[in-house]
């Protein structure tokens, strides 16, 4: 049966843009190496075959300009996905994202539309150092007019990447790497999630975890261990940043009156801050201890293994924070 | 230089020849205008008047075709007005009204009507490079027989978006043809200290295909190139750069004092006036009379008082307003 | 006498770059327009006719060249100090901001270092619109490596921009447009005032409004508006945003109980939901109330002056969240 | 070609010449190695080999004096070579070590050592464009006599980056030469189908400087070129852009499968190895026996080893080191 279907992040990824394109002419894939290389991990292995290299476009080395002529596309009628090799190049493409991209409609008093997908592999944990690692989504969702997405599974994957490839605004929307392998039960219809619903992916009483991307997986492990103590924590995922899903957040800490978030961007100044304020703000009488965060330390991504791991936040660095929010009492 | 000149552009007929005159006045009044209710703080934020520079805009949209698209920049009333806006609309934005093109919330430096196809000024210097090479793309991809010109300044051409936009424009041969309006300054920057080139169109040979630099003062000239950049680009045969001399009058926006360049500079280009140099040809072609310059220049007038009046009965727009207009349904 | 001379934010910016420039002939100044036009607010007006045209060296319109040229000079003994002329262009900048500023030190181990600072203005207010009016320091105190400035008088602005020319990291020193032609005492001598010190800018006790830039004026006018309702309102000015003065703010909210912070940059994701995230980890058992957070509005910077307005935070925005977290009880 | 055309290189000895060859065949094997432990699991991260380009660092390099500085590339191993790092050091820092060049924290794309003029390789293509004319920048600031060779890719050369920092470089008229080691691909593009024209050193016509355009894989031809532009950027007459056409053997990195390019297109380049035309020229000049050759090629082999086994000794960093190094004091 399809609903049993097994595949991994990476193809979930890749099918949810090969069933758009399938249906959708004006669809394509604007990038470097996504041709016959089939992209920088993968991901587009294969589509040039079925779509040619007009749709399967490749880009010179041209990270400010190709997001420029995605955006001229999208004004003008088509529905560009825009592949950046690594998350940390949207650096150099920040101005046709944040000044043109985002405002475009805005500036133009609503009469225009950028109907654009930027998909881009984020984070850490290959060792390819400093300048291939980061993780800079809370960049984007401060500026009004993006949507940001942060699928944690294969099967949030495809669901939330067709919703923005429909979605009539510039979405900005990360892969973590390291989940390209993952598996998860996919169905092979296309299926939309709406942007800004999260998903409870652990259900639970005395805790509740918010994490994103692969810090969802990381919870869940640090989910299991603390059971074994008798801990019971809720993994809420947000999948989307912008558009949040503040209920769902708030009713779960309503519930546990226990709050830590969880993700690998740089704890300083990352979007935990955005989270945690809400919570702060909206659930304060739930609060029985004070809201945490994880995230990165504050220094560039280090090269060497040891370094990285040390870097980033571990299943052991969410366990003993969990640990010591349960133990937490009011005086 | 005489009228015969324009047979190579064969669309032309008199009663064009004279309705870019018109425009040229038009665009110099509306700019005029602009100054001065600027001046008199009738106007919010800052302006960047294209006085001098009126015949590369008239000149350059004269050639384009129903459903052609441009590109344009801060300085880019001109555009605008030579694409066929509504200078009501314009200046109903700049009175930053809810008639105006952007309902008050762009202003001057984000005037657009996409769906006519003026894709918008810019406020980020060669910002709109990129999405001309994207509208072009557009065209080519969905077998659309349009023409994107793209206007920009001598300084764009040595920001990043400049290089990256012509090289994939040139690779993908694309329907695009970039008018760069080189007035001899990016602000108070003169072209020749920022760049080590006599002609920016030299720029072109880096990216393989042709590029040429005329009078932008002659608006024959500028009409005869355009159209034949233009041709080109609709034939499927790649893009051109065509870089176009010319002058700003005024001072680049309301903080300029004027220091970087001379009087004596200023006042030769003045000489240069495209309106008054083609004002002569069409007057030894005797398409035009001191009587017949007289009711353009009323006309004008009127057009542009009109454009003042709509401006300020307009409704302002209220502070609800404000968060609308951000996402698209 | 020197200490009670009166100059303009706009004059103290220039003064410390003079004086600094004077006793360190390594200091020099890289942007467009610098020269003789003196910039695009006018803050070098004057400064090519000292130190010529090398050391105000004014540059094409290349905002990603300027700044890894600066990098470049930094790391090979200069002291360059960037002036870009809209804190919005930063974003063509970013990847050489980011991506080399920002690490070069770390990802050599240390043995490389990049004293560099980049000035611009930030902020709305001038009918701009929204390529020109935006306040994206949020972004900049993310990554570590870079130290991020703020300063809300010229006192400050003296102050912190010789410390920021005399750090051995880059800075990213951000002045506010509206606040150029405000004037404040300036001692004429050169004095530093270091990074990571925040500033009482009044003393309260019944409320902690955490103000930065511009809004530490509209905070200090709400103040007196309260004051006269009997609400006595302590304003800190944290200066810098990276380091960040924890232990002043958290003292004073300690005292009072009940924090308001108040950012023009977007609400969403700004740098204030740091912030409020601190005090709320660190003084969790303090506060009597939520805290609250006050910023722009989720849109791009409109154009008109009525809507301009409504964007961004205002003096009786402030008066108003004021009351209504004084009157916040716990049930 | 025979050695005598060395002669236009007037430092040039047979010492020298035989050290260019002990270079090449040093980077080729480091690189080797690096592949070999790589595919062994030894080394983390992602490596990009150089293994036939190793002409352009060296003859690059040969020319240089004690302070000229260098910026480098993903594909850097070489140049560090070139430029005298010692290989210890470079494995260490790819075994993510203490000893190593970054110690460990910065792994073979960002190997750097700012004190000898290696002001680094980078994961940014194009990014060190900028940092090369900054570096430059300061040699004419602080009237020092040092030259700066900026090495980068036939790829990089349409990012911004490139456009914006060579126009800055020739408009101040800087002491940096441009070295383009075009290897036919950025990646898996082609440089034919990513630009549309035929030699990338015309894009030096842009910014109004010489550029030209050499056999890579001729050391005698890249030292020569290269001592001519580093004399006239010494000489204070500004940048030269170099395009070396080369060609790189081994896959773009771990990732690279292939798929674009042919067989007998990678063979026909190998037959043009620049090692092996080297030694040819030196055999022909009588400078190199079949002795000689076994000596040094026994001494590089040593050489490497013991890189490794210094690597391999070396202390790997403990995780409290994560935050050190982060600011300077
Ligand atoms: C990216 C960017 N950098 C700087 C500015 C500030 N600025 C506005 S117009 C201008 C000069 C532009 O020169 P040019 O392209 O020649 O156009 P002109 O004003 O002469 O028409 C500058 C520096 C900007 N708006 N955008
Ligand atoms: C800004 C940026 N874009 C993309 C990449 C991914 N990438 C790494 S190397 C490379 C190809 C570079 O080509 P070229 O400049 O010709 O150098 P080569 O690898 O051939 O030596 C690409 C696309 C990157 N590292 N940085
Ligand atoms: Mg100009
Ligand atoms: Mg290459």
């Amino acid at each position: 049966m399809t609903n049993e279907r097994i595949i991994t992040y990476l193809e979930a990824v890749r099918e949810a843009m090969v069933q758009e394109m399938r249906q959708n002419e004006n669809v394509f894939l604007l990038g470097e190496d996504i041709g016959i290389y089939g992209g920088a991990f993968g991901v587009t292995e294969g589509m040039i075959a079925e779509f040619g290299p007009e749709r399967i476009r490749n880009t010179p080395i041209s990270e400010l300009g190709m997001a420029g002529v995605a955006v001229g596309a999208a004004l003008t009628g088509m529905r560009p996905i825009v592949d950046y090799q690594f998350s940390d190049f949207l650096t150099i493409g920040m101005d046709q994202i944040v000044n043109q991209a985002a405002k475009v409609r805005y500036m133009y008093g609503g009469k225009a539309e950028v109907p654009l997908v930027i998909r881009t592999p984020s984070g850490a944990g290959t060792g390819a150092a400093a300048q291939h690692s980061q993780s800079l989504e809370a960049w984007m969702a401060h500026i009004p007019g993006l949507k940001v997405v942060q699928p944690a599974t294969a099967y949030d994957a495809k669901g939330l990447l067709k919703a923005a490839i429909n979605d009539n605004n510039p979405v900005i929307f990360y892969e973590h790497k390291l989940l390209y392998k993952t598996s998860s039960q996919v169905p092979e219809k296309l299926y939309e999630i709406p942007l800004g619903k999260a998903d409870v992916k652990r259900e639970g009483h005395d805790l509740t975890i918010i994490a994103t991307a692969i810090m969802v997986h990381r919870a869940l492990e640090a989910a299991s261990i603390l059971a074994k103590e008798g801990i019971d924590v809720e993994i809420i995922d947000p999948r989307t940043l912008v558009p949040l899903d503040e209920a769902t957040i708030l009713q779960s800490v309503a519930k546990t009156g226990r709050a830590l978030i969880v993700h690998e961007a740089v704890k300083r100044g990352g979007y935990g801050g955005e989270i945690a304020s809400i919570i702060g703000e909206k659930a304060f009488h739930h609060l029985q201890a004070p809201i945490k965060r994880l995230g990165a330390l504050p220094t560039p991504v280090p090269y060497s293994e040891i370094l990285e791991r040390a870097a980033i936040p571990q299943v052991d660095d969410i366990v003993k924070e969990a640990r010591s929010l349960i133990k937490y009492e009011v005086s | 230089m005489d009228v015969q000149t324009l047979t190579k552009f064969p669309q032309i007929t008199n009663e064009k020849l004279l309705q870019m005159y018109e425009q040229m006045l038009l665009i110099r009044r509306f700019e005029e205008k602009v100054d001065e209710l600027f001046k008199q703080g009738l106007i919010y934020g800052t302006t960047h008047l294209c006085i001098g520079q009126e015949a590369t805009a008239v000149g350059t949209c004269a050639v384009l075709q129903a459903g052609d698209k441009i590109t344009s920049t801060h300085r880019g009333h001109g555009h605008s007005i030579a694409h066929g806006a509504s200078i009501d609309r314009m200046m109903a934005e700049l009175f930053g009204r809810t008639t105006g093109y952007c309902k008050g919330k762009g202003g001057s430096m984000h005037i657009a009507d996409v769906e006519s196809g003026n894709l918008g000024a810019n406020g980020i210097v060669a910002g709109s490079i990129p999405l001309a090479v994207g509208a072009a793309l557009t065209a080519k991809m969905q077998g659309l027989s349009y023409v994107t010109v793209c206007f920009f300044g001598d300084g764009a051409t040595n920001e990043g978006s400049f290089h990256e936009a012509l090289n994939m424009a040139s690779i993908w041969q694309l329907p695009v043809v970039f008018v760069c309006e080189n007035n001899q300054y990016g602000m108070s920057s003169s072209v020749k200290e920022m760049t080590n080139i006599k002609h920016l169109s030299t720029r072109a040979k880096a990216y393989g295909f042709p590029g040429v630099t005329i009078d932008g003062n002659d608006l024959i000239q500028v009409v005869e190139t355009t159209h034949e950049a233009v041709t080109r680009a609709r034939a499927g045969q790649g893009p051109t750069l065509i870089e176009m001399e010319t002058y700003r009058w005024m001072g680049h926006s309301k903080s300029d004092r004027g220091k970087y360049r001379t009087e004596t500079e200023v006042n030769a280009w003045k000489e240069r006036d495209p309106i008054r140099r083609y004002e002569q040809v069409l007057h030894d072609a005797e398409l035009l009379s001191a009587d017949k310059i007289e009711e353009i220049k009323q006309m004008v007038e009127s057009h542009v008082q009109a454009a003042i009046e709509y401006a300020e009965k307009s409704p302002k727009p209220v502070p609800e307003d404000v968060i609308s207009d951000v996402y698209a349904p």
